[in-house]
This record gives C-alpha cells, structure tokens and sequence, in this order.
C-alpha cells in the first residue's frame, strides 16, 4: 500500500541504507529528499551488488534498511532471519532490447536474437535480469542463440555500448541511464516483471528513522522519483 | 648450529601467515562439506576448472615470452625514460579489472582500434573466444611478473655478463645462459604471481571475453554467478579453486627451485 | 702485428694513462701496487671501460665491443657461472664462439685437465674450494685460444705446489702462444718467470719499464726496489763517493757523476758486534729495528745512517744474539754496490 | 661500449610493452576529455582519491612490517613443511577478491570467529570502517610483496649472512643491516606491486568495508558505481587513479632505487 | 686457557679430521694444497658448519653459535658489505657488541689507518680494488679484538710491498695479542714469519706439524718439500750411503741406518758441462728440463737419477750457455745433505 509521507516524531539519527547499485542514481536523490523532509536525519548508503549487500547484512552489517534489485536476494536475508519484517515492493522493472547506437544489426524484435551471425548478449541465468530473459523467450517461444552471460546488467551495456554486441536484453530503466544505446520495445515483455523489495533490517540501530525511510520510499514523493528514472509502480 | 631465530622477526612473520591464513581457514569452516563431493564432481565445475587452468596457463606463458624480456630491457639498458616506462608498466594493477576490459574492446574489440583490422583483414575477433581469456588474464597478470624479474635482473651482479661478453658470448647468448638462470628465484617467483593472478582473474575477463559456458566460463566467473543464487556454493567452489591451486604450487614450485 | 693500446679512464680522484705496445707472442707484465689501476686498465682492454684505442697492423679494436674482441680474461675474483659445472663454464667461450657442443667439450675437458681438475667437471663452482675456482677461470679464458690474453692475477690463489706447477704450465704455454699476453700480478715472481716485459704502474702512470732483468738490476722507484728485494737509495756521486740524499755516504767501486741511483743486495750486507777491521770502505753503525725469519736466511731491518736491510745466516743470527734495538756495525763492499744515472 | 641489444630479447619487449600500454592508450583516446577537469575538481573524487592513497599506503606498511619478515621466514628458515606454507601464502592471489572479502567477515565480521571477541571485550568492529578497507587492501595484496621479496632473499648470497655472524652480529642485526639492504631491489618491486594492487582493490574492499562515502569509497568502488550511471565518468575516474599512480611510481622508485 | 678443537666434518668425497691445541698468544698456521679441507677447518671452527668440538678451560664452544663465538674472520674472498661504507664495514663488529656508533667509528678508523686506507673511510667495496677491499676485510676481522682470530689467506691479494707492511704490521699486531690464531695460508714464507706452529693438512689429514724451523728441515711429505723449497727424497740408509726409492744413490756425511728421508737445498747442487774432479763424492749425469729465472737466481729443472732441482747464478747460466736438453754433471757435497728417520 501507499502512504503519505509526513513527518513522524522522534525521527532523528543517521540511518544507514544497504542499496542494489542500480538504484544509485534514484536512492541517491530519494535520501536527499528524505533529509530535507525530516530535519536532524543523515542518510548513508551503502551501494554494492544485491547479493553482496545479503551477505554482509547476513554477516551483521550495521544496516538499517535492505533495497534489493530482485526478491531472490531478499529472500537470502529473510531466510536468515536478519529481517523479520514482510518486504515491500517499492519498484518494477521490465525488459527491453538494448542495440548500439544506429542499431547496426537492423534488431527489430526478439526473433533477432536467434539469429547464428548476430552478436547477442543476455544476462546470466543466476542473475534477475537473466532470469528474466529466460521467461521473455520461453514465452515467445524462441531460442536465443547468445555469444555470452554476462554476471550484470553493467557488463552488458558495456558491450551494447562499445558495438560489440548487436543486440542485448536489459532492464528499461538502464536503457534509460545509458546514452549510448537504444532500446526497442518488444511485445512479451511484460511476461517477465522484476520486483524491487525493501525492508527494515531486524536489528537496525535506528528503527524508527528507518521504518520512516521505507514509508517515504514507498509514498507517492518516492515513487514520482522512481518514476523518472524509468521503474514502473508496483 | 645458528642461534635461534629472533622473535622480533618471527613476530610479525607469524602474525602476516595468520592474517592470510586465518580467512582461509574461516571459509573451510564455514563451507558446506557435503555440498563437496557433488559440486566437485559436476560437469559444468571440472569443465570450468580445466578451462581456469589452460587460460592461466597459457597466459602465464604469454607473459614470460614477453615479460621476461621487457623486465631485462627495463632493468639492464639505459633507454632514456626508463623511471616512466618502469611506472607505467605497473597501471595495469592500478587499474580497476573491469576497466581493464574496456580498455582491452576499446584496442581489441570489434570496432576497437586494432580490433577492427583484426576483423576486416584476418577474420579474427577475439571478444567471446578463449583466446580473449587469455589475452585478458596475461594483460592483468604480466606486471606481476614484469615487476618481480626486474628486481631481480637488478640485484643480479652484472660483472658476470661482463665476464661472459669477454668470452665471447652475445647479449643474447650472455642472457640466456648466465643472467636468466641466475635469477631463476626471481622468475619462479614471478611465475608463480603471474599464473596465480590470472588463475584468479575475473573483471577483465568477463568484460572482454565475456562469460560462455565451456568457452569462457572460468572458475572465478562461475564463482560469481553462483554467488549471486547461492553463496554457499560459491565458496564450496572457490574452495576447489584453492585446492587445486595449492596443490599445483606446492608440487610444481620447490620442483622449479631446486632445479 | 704489433698491438697498440693507449688507455684513458677517468675516474674521481683516479686518471689512468697507459699506452703500451706488445707485439705478438709477448708476454707483458703490469706490476704496481694495490690501487694503481691494474684492473682498470685491463678492463679498458677488454671493452669493458670506453677509454681504450687499440689497434693492431689490421684492424682497430676502438667500435668493438667486448664479446668481438679476440681476447680470454682472468677475472681478479674468478666470476664463474654459478649454475654452469667447472666443463660448462670452461666449454662456454668455444660454444659463444660457435664450436659444436662435443668438440667444446672436449677442449674444456684438455683444459680442466691441464690445470688438474680432470676429476672436477662436473662440479659446481660453489664446491671448488679457492684455488680450484681460480684455476678453472684460467682454463676457461685459455679454452678460446684469444689473440689477447688478459690474466689478472691468475695465480694469486695458488697453492705454493700447485702455483709452481701452474706457473711453468702457463710459462709453456704462454711460449707457444702467438697471441698478445698482459699478466696483471702482484708477484715480482710471476712476472720475472712469464714476461718478457714489465712494466711498473703507480697511480695510474708507468713508472718504469724494462726487461725482467733490467727492472730487477735498476729500480727506478722504492716501489720496485722493495718489489724485487733490492736496497734502493737515491743520491748525488762524485767520482767513489754517493752522498745519499736522505743522509749518509757511500763508497763505490766503479766512479760516476751527478744524481745517481744505488742499489745493493741485502745479502751483501754484513753485521759485526763491534767495527770490523777488514777491507770493505763502508762500514757505519745502525740499530736493529725488525728481525723476519725466512726460509733459508733471517732478514734484519736496520735503522741508520743510511737504513738498510740485511739478509744473513741463521747460524749469524744465533751467535750474534739478535734482538730488536742491538747496535751493530754495517759492513758493506764497495763492488756490490751498483749505480746507475736518474 | 656493449653491443646492439639483441632483436631477440627487444622485439618481445616492445610487443609485451605495447601489449600492456596500448590498451591504456586506448583508455585515454576515447575517454570524454571535456568532463576531466570537473570530475578532478569535484569534492567527492578528490574524497575517494585521498582514501584511496591513504588506505593504499597504510595497507603497504602492514604488508611490508608483516610480510618482510615472513618472506625472510620462507626464505631462509628450515621449517618443516616449507613448500606447502609458500603455496598456502600465495592462495589469497587465486582467491575471487569477492569471496576473499567473504572469508574476512567470516573471521573478522560482528559475528565472525575472531571478530566476535573484538566486539564483546574490545568494541572494536573493523567491516565497514577505513581500518576494514586498509584491512582488506592488505589481505589481497599481501601475497605479492611476500613472493616477491622472498625471491630477492632466495637469490641473496648466504655467505654474507655468515660473514656477519663471525662478527657477533644476531640473526636481527644481520637481517636489519647486511640481508635487507642487499635485496632492497626486491623490496622495492615487491612494494610497488603491493601498492599498486591495493590502490586498484575493488571485491574485497564493497564487501567486507561497504561502499561508504568518505569512509570506504575508495577510487575503483567510485568507479564501479559510476559505470553505473554514466560509464564515461568511470573511465575518466580510472584515468585519474592512472595518472595519481603513474605520477607517485614514477616519482618514487628511481628515488628509492637511487637510495 | 689451551684451546682444544677437534674437528669433523663429512662430505661427499671429503672428510676433515683435524685436532688442534693453540696456546694463547700462539700463531698456528694452517698450510696445505688447494681443497685439503683449510677453509672447511675455518668454517667448522667459527661456527658455521657442524662438527667442531672446541673446548677452553673455562668453556666449551659446542653450543655457541657463530656470533656468540669469540672469533673474528677474513674470509678469502672479503664478504664486504656491499651497502656499507668501508668503515661502516669495520665497525660493524663492534656496534654489533654493543659499542656505541661514536666509539666504533673511532676504533674502526683507527683500524683503517693501521692497515693503510684511512682516506678509504667513505668508499663503497665496490669502488675498492682487490688489494684494498682485503685490507678492509682485515681491519673488520681485527678490529673486535677477537679470542680466536681466523685468517682465511689475508694476504693472498696484497701487492708485494703491501704485503710486506701488512705482514710485519700483522705480525706485529699478533705479538702483542694476546689470543688464539689460526692462519689459512698457501704461502709459506707468510707461515714462516708470522706463525709459531705450522701444520700441514693433506686432504683432509695432518701431515705433519712442528715450529716453522722443524718443518722447514725436516719436511715428511713432497707437497711440504715443495713449499720450503728443498730437494726432497724417501730412501734407505745404510751407514754412509743411502739408496733412493724412486732410483739412484747418495753419500752422506753423517752415517744413518734405515728408512729416511733425504733433504737438501737447491743452492748446494753444483753444475759442470765435464765430470768435476773435485772432492764432492756425489757426481751424476742429468738432463736439463727446465729454466725459471728468479730474482737473483735461476732455478733449473734436472731429469736424472734422481731428478733434482739446481739453484744457480746467472752468470753460470750464461757461461754454461743453459738449454733445455742439455746434458750436464750435477755435483752434491755429502755434507750438505740432511738425513732424518722417516
Ligand atoms: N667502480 C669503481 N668506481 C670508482 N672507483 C673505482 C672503481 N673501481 C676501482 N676504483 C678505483 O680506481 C683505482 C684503481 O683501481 P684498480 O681496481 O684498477 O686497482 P688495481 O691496480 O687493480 O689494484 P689491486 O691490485 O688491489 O687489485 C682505485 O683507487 C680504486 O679505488
Ligand atoms: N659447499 C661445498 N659442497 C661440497 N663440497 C665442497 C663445498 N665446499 C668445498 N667443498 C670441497 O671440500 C674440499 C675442501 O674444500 P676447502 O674449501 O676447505 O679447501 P681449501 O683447503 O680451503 O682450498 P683452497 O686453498 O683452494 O681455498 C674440496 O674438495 C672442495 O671441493
Ligand atoms: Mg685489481
Ligand atoms: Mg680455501
């Protein structure tokens, strides 16, 4: 559900925020937003991969709030009990198809990518946006015939970008970030939806600041600024 | 019949093997055991482990052929700006891997700036090919190596290449059979960096050659990904890695030395 | 086929100007005390120090580099190949040369065996003891049958047999040898029974040179007066007289004129308890100031007017009784005693 | 006075020197030169460069106080078992940085085996704090300067160790005064190695200290995260780290070499 | 405070067996050929190879390491600190005891002077030449006032008028000291002037042993004969006349009966071109089968029956027109010959 941000008392202290390095950008302004909002607050984050940050939150990181890229890295701290709480989806993403600049290949849809002489890189298995893909193509009924898995997105655009590959599938909201490559829309795209949850770590320093940070991610000033960034709503 | 050793040195010598060891240590203890014997057994694991120690390998010989001999121009002629070319050997540790592959497609890749007359002209393309694993892991690991033979190229005495000159020997000939195996310790040492960094190898790798199962696929890649689901067996794998790294060195390295 | 080299290395607070001619099948010596430049200068030889202009009636030495120079050099420390075996290390010069493995094998082998360590070839150079080491850079150098042979020292760690041996080996050698031979030693010795020429560097200049003999009989510095055993004194003559210029007279036999030097044999020095009354005209008194035993003679160091050294009987010492800071009386021949003009 | 170098020795030097600078060189062409100056002014870079030094340097103290000695240990000591302990010291090189910085939480996390006890009785927690980065930093590049500098001792002549004992002198005073001065060259490569590979840690350092800004945020984390949103950035931030290093190698080694 | 060593030490090929007894004050010298076992017995005694049992009367050595040892060496090849200044070479001993820097620098200075290089305080021993870089070696060695001082052939690279200042200067300084020395040296007339005892190792064994005196007259093996320089034969006697082992026979003067060795010096062999007349009953035929010019000598190599070695002037030499191949009469007095029971 959605709620209104408003300013609770006895909100104050540092809060340290554990965020899926994709959302840098979004989390980055949201903190900023959230400081002003609630005066005599610091937010800290710490931006890394999803699963990295589940490993050191399950190690006993000092964090307060847990902002993963995908439910499955969620689930790795849910499964320790480092939080208790139920997460929330604050944020969805879904596929497009990522060509370099100009679209040399001529990609015009996921057919494309069964194609022996183009270069095609897709995200690996393991990780959400491969994950992903698997589902896109299961349900297009098409086997991709791609030249390498990459670990993350990043790696992937890297590729887009510098032509090296001629089609990729990636997250709409990197397609977005990234100037140097161009997304095509592709009609079964919304057969694969990625959920971004978020939640207060059990032992958190400072739960009351960080239950209010939460609340702010997940209220309408939160979401008109995930918005920009290219997430959907959930 | 040397008196003991003193603890001023055995100190912090015990203190240094404790501070790498113990980690060590905390992931055999923590691991997953039972998950052992199945992960080891795998298709895809034994494929990824042959595949870690070919590209390492060859790589490290990729980086003797050509170290060796940069680490001796660096250290034995007097080419002007040796102190900058010295330093710039050393970036690509600097360097974040991950750049190190970008850097790698900007000179090798596709449109990069050998790399397209590379394709144009040969055919060859090197992104997505074992080959690319091994270009990716020497570049990474050659420093290693550059740096450790070229100290020891500089201790060595130079007035037996000088007594070798005066019996006629080529720098050439003077090189390979007086100064190289002179500082053999130095180059086993080197070596052993080099291959055990690019054994290691990960951002560069995946960045240039990318990550294809049975192709490019190499165990700190697999490492990765497996991290990313299941970190337990992550380590279980990293475990194999050590194991069989250990085990390389420990048989190959006093081999190397008392020969 | 003379070869001539004109040396000139500079150094801080050392200079080195050597010119030198030898022709083909000399052996010359290079004498001087430690510091003079020897090394230097066979260094400069060999290539190994810019400085060096050499050149033979064919061709001039001054572009090539060291590993072109037909030369074979005894380094001062050995420097042998650690990792090489005592065979490698004397087979290394034929194979840079271009012999076949088998047959540089078994020159090395003739070498290692005329230095006698046929049963040695396989060993390293860290389990030969010092001699061994140093007899095995001998062989290595003369593997290469060098047109110039440069020898520093070769011989310093000898052992007294081994070293008679090696010498007259080397002697034998060095006849037969076409090639141009400068022998950097120490060891008037080793010069007197090698070279057909020595010549004597202090401080990086030649201060004398000469046949072995003409060295031996007139030293020109204290340097080679003391190197070949020799009372040496500087002075002015006048007819039998030689006021010597650090005090004292002498008389000779043979007259001369102006500033002379004067030499004689400590053994033609005789010690009386008190003034002999017999024919020799130079007698005066001197205390005792050092007492060396020798092998077959006793040499007594004398303070006085002149000094002098003597060397005497055993069976002298005993019944004089001999203890440092006894006065005696010096008795000297006039005929022993040699001069020759400044 | 020597001969031309030999083409056999200059021409794999140059291929490997090119092999190794090119790619750099590449770097540089197609990085967006106008944001240079505003990237290198900007607050949080200079943050992340002067952590980076200065976690970088400490961590080269501790490996050089630890591993020093333990190199000597390796080198000269006849412990038993030798050959295994000098494979084991060069595990941590093969080890994934990631999983590397895995094993550190693992021993020195909250909860770790050793960490648990700094917690309770010191209050002492090092994850995620500049010590963890410098702690980090150190395990990874620990190894390097160890081989390299055991090389050195390997190749220095034990006689001279003697000598030194006929004069009375302890086995402290002898390493202090006659061993480490003669394999200085070692330690020097073997430093600038160090040094290089802990200012260009990146795995080990995000998950065992975190990503904190003026804390943690070293150079190649900045980097990493801005490959994120604007991967030019991160080229340009790699270019810094480049150009900071190249300048203090440059200007440090000939003076240590010299020395 | 007699100090007792026994010595062993096993290696391939090799074995040291060696007891020794040095007196305080008392120079022992340690003489034999290359790879007899000197510097191994050095090595044992100072502690860096296993093996010695060394016993004082106050201690026993067993335990000690080297630098507990009270020992100083030079070693034969120097072992200078590359990265210390000739100075800081010489005071390391003492800094290394304990002394303070100002101290050690002033002793060590003063060692440096004593052995002629003050002015060398700053070098590096790179920039030394041999002669100089062994002189630092010694001061360093002497300058921590040893117990037992170990001289592995300090001389060995010191030009000759050097090696005559050093040599009285050391012998000097081992006068005055008070402690045990063992000097390894080939040369023995280094042995004769600066040790009490000499003792002769042959692969690994003692040889023989006694004063400098008893060796020099009595030498038992060919190698010590070698060394002092004498004409040395096995033989057995039987009153006045002695048959040699390896052929031909001698007269002596004093009678003797059984197994002996049979001396006698270069410079009693006469040589004739005719059969002499004269009284000496000692006349063979030999043939000339080397020449070596000495100082004021020349030494000549007789193949014979027996073979003997002839010490000559030079103008015999020219008179007699000497060539190798020469067919000459050697002519021996009987009383010149020195016999002595085997
Ligand atoms: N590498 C060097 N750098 C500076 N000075 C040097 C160097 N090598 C030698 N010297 C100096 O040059 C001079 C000549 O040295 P050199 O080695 O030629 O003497 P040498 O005659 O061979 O003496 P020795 O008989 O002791 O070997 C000496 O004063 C020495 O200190
Ligand atoms: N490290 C070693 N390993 C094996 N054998 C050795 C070693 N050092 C010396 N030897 C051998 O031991 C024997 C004795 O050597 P040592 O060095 O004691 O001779 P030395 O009497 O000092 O000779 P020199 O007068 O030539 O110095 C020699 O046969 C030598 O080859
Ligand atoms: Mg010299
Ligand atoms: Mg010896």
């Amino acid at each position: 559900g959605s709620t209104t941000a408003s300013p609770t008392t006895g909100v104050n202290g540092e809060i340290t925020v554990f965020a899926a390095a994709s959302l840098t950008e979004s989390f980055t302004e949201l903190g900023k937003e959230f400081e002003a909002a609630h005066p005599g607050t610091k937010v800290t984050f710490n931006f890394a991969g999803s699963s990295a940050l589940a490993q050191q939150i399950n190690k006993g990181a000092p964090a307060d709030v847990f902002a993963s890229a995908a439910p499955a890295n969620m689930k790795q701290v849910t499964d320790t009990g480092a939080i208790t709480a139920t997460p929330a989806t604050f944020a969805k993403n879904t596929l497009q198809i990522a060509v370099p600049e100009g679209n040399p290949g001529k990609v015009t849809g996921l057919a494309d990518f069964a194609k022996a002489d183009l270069k095609i890189a897709l995200c690996a298995e393991q990780v959400p946006c491969g994950a992903a893909a698997k589902k896109v193509f299961e349900a297009a009924k098409i086997t991709a015939a791609p030249d390498t898995l990459e670990q993350d997105v990043k790696a992937v655009l890297t590729k887009v970008s510098l032509g090296e590959v001629d089609a990729a599938l990636v997250y709409r909201t990197d397609v977005k970030a990234n100037d140097k490559v161009e997304g095509v829309d592709f009609a079964e795209a919304d057969k694969a939806v990625n959920d971004y949850p978020i939640a207060l770590i059990a032992k958190a320093p400072n739960a009351a600041a960080a239950q209010a940070f939460v609340d702010y991610v997940l209220s309408g000033e939160g979401r008109k600024v995930l918005t920009e960034a290219g997430f959907a709503a959930p | 019949m040397r008196s003991r050793l003193p603890v001023v040195l055995v100190l912090p010598a015990v203190i240094g093997l404790a501070f790498l060891l113990v980690p060590l240590a905390g992931l055999l203890v923590e691991a997953p055991w039972a998950t052992l014997p199945a992960q080891l057994f795998s298709a895809e694991v034994g494929q990824a482990l042959r595949l870690s120690l070919l590209c390492a390998s060859l790589a490290t010989i990729v980086c003797l052929v050509l170290g060796v001999p940069l680490a001796w121009l660096l250290a034995r002629s007097d080419l002007p700006g040796r102190g900058l070319l010295r330093a710039l050997v050393t970036v690509p540790l600097v360097l974040p891997p991950v750049v190190g592959g970008v850097a790698l497609l900007l000179v090798l890749g596709r449109r990069g700036l050998v790399g397209q007359y590379l394709d144009q002209w040969f055919g060859v393309s090197l992104p997505f090919t074992t080959a690319g694993v091994v270009l990716a892991e020497a570049f990474v690991a050659m420093p290693f190596l550059v740096i450790s033979v070229e100290g020891a190229f500089r201790a060595a005495d130079p007035r037996y290449e000088e007594a070798a000159a005066t019996l006629g020997a080529s720098r050439w000939l003077t090189f390979r059979r007086v100064t190289l195996p002179s500082v053999m310790p130095g180059v086993v040492a080197g070596t052993v960096l080099c291959w055990a960094r690019a054994l290691g190898e990960f951002g560069a790798t995946i960045t240039f050659a990318g990550n294809f199962p049975g192709k490019t696929t190499t165990m700190p890649l697999a490492v990765y990904l497996a991290l990313e689901t299941d970190p337990d067996a992550a380590i279980v794998l990293s475990i194999v890695l050590l194991l069989v790294s250990v085990a390389v060195l420990a048989g190959l390295r006093d081999r190397w030395i008392r020969a | 086929m003379t070869l001539h080299a004109e040396l000139r290395v500079h150094r801080a607070g050392f200079a080195l100007e050597l010119d030198l001619a030898i022709e083909p099948g000399e052996v010359v010596a290079l004498l001087g005390p430690n510091g003079a430049g020897k090394t230097t200068a066979l260094r400069a030889l060999a290539g190994l120090l810019p400085g060096s202009h050499i050149r033979t009636e064919e061709s001039t030495w001054d572009k090539l580099p060291a590993e072109k120079r037909p030369i074979g050099v005894v380094f001062q420390d050995y420097l042998l190949f650690a990792t090489m075996s005592a065979l490698d290390n004397v087979a290394f010069g034929l194979r840079a040369r271009g012999t076949r493995k088998a047959e540089a094998n078994e020159i090395a082998r003739h070498w290692l065996a005329q230095v006698g360590l046929a049963e040695f070839a396989k060993a390293k150079p860290r389990t030969l003891s010092g001699g061994q080491a140093q007899r095995v850079a001998l062989a290595r150098a003369l593997a290469t049958s060098p047109e110039l042979l440069l020898l520093d020292e070769p011989l310093a760690a000898l052992d007294a047999s081994t070293r008679l041996r090696v010498r007259s080996d080397l002697g034998r050698h060095l006849q037969h040898y076409p090639g141009h031979t400068l022998l950097v030693t120490h060891d008037p010795l080793d010069a007197m029974v090698l070279a057909d020429r020595i010549v004597i560097l202090e401080d990086g200049r030649v201060v004398q040179q000469g046949t072995p003999r003409e060295v031996v009989r007139q030293p020109r510095t204290d340097y080679v007066a003391h190197l070949v055993g020799l009372n040496f004194y500087r002075g002015v003559a006048e007819g039998t007289e030689v006021r010597l210029d650090d005090g004292g007279t002498l008389t000779i036999a043979e007259p001369a004129q102006g500033p002379v030097h004067v030499v004689f044999p400590p053994s033609a020095v005789s010690l009386y308890p008190d003034k002999p009354a017999g024919s020799p005209r130079n007698t005066w008194q001197a205390i005792v100031s050092g007492i060396e035993q020798h092998a077959h003679t006793t040499r007594v160091d004398l303070a006085g007017n002149p000094a002098v050294l003597a060397d005497i009987t055993t069976a002298t010492v005993a019944e004089l009784r001999l203890q440092p800071g006894d006065t005696l009386w010096v008795s000297l021949k006039a005929t022993e005693i040699h001069t020759y003009p400044r």
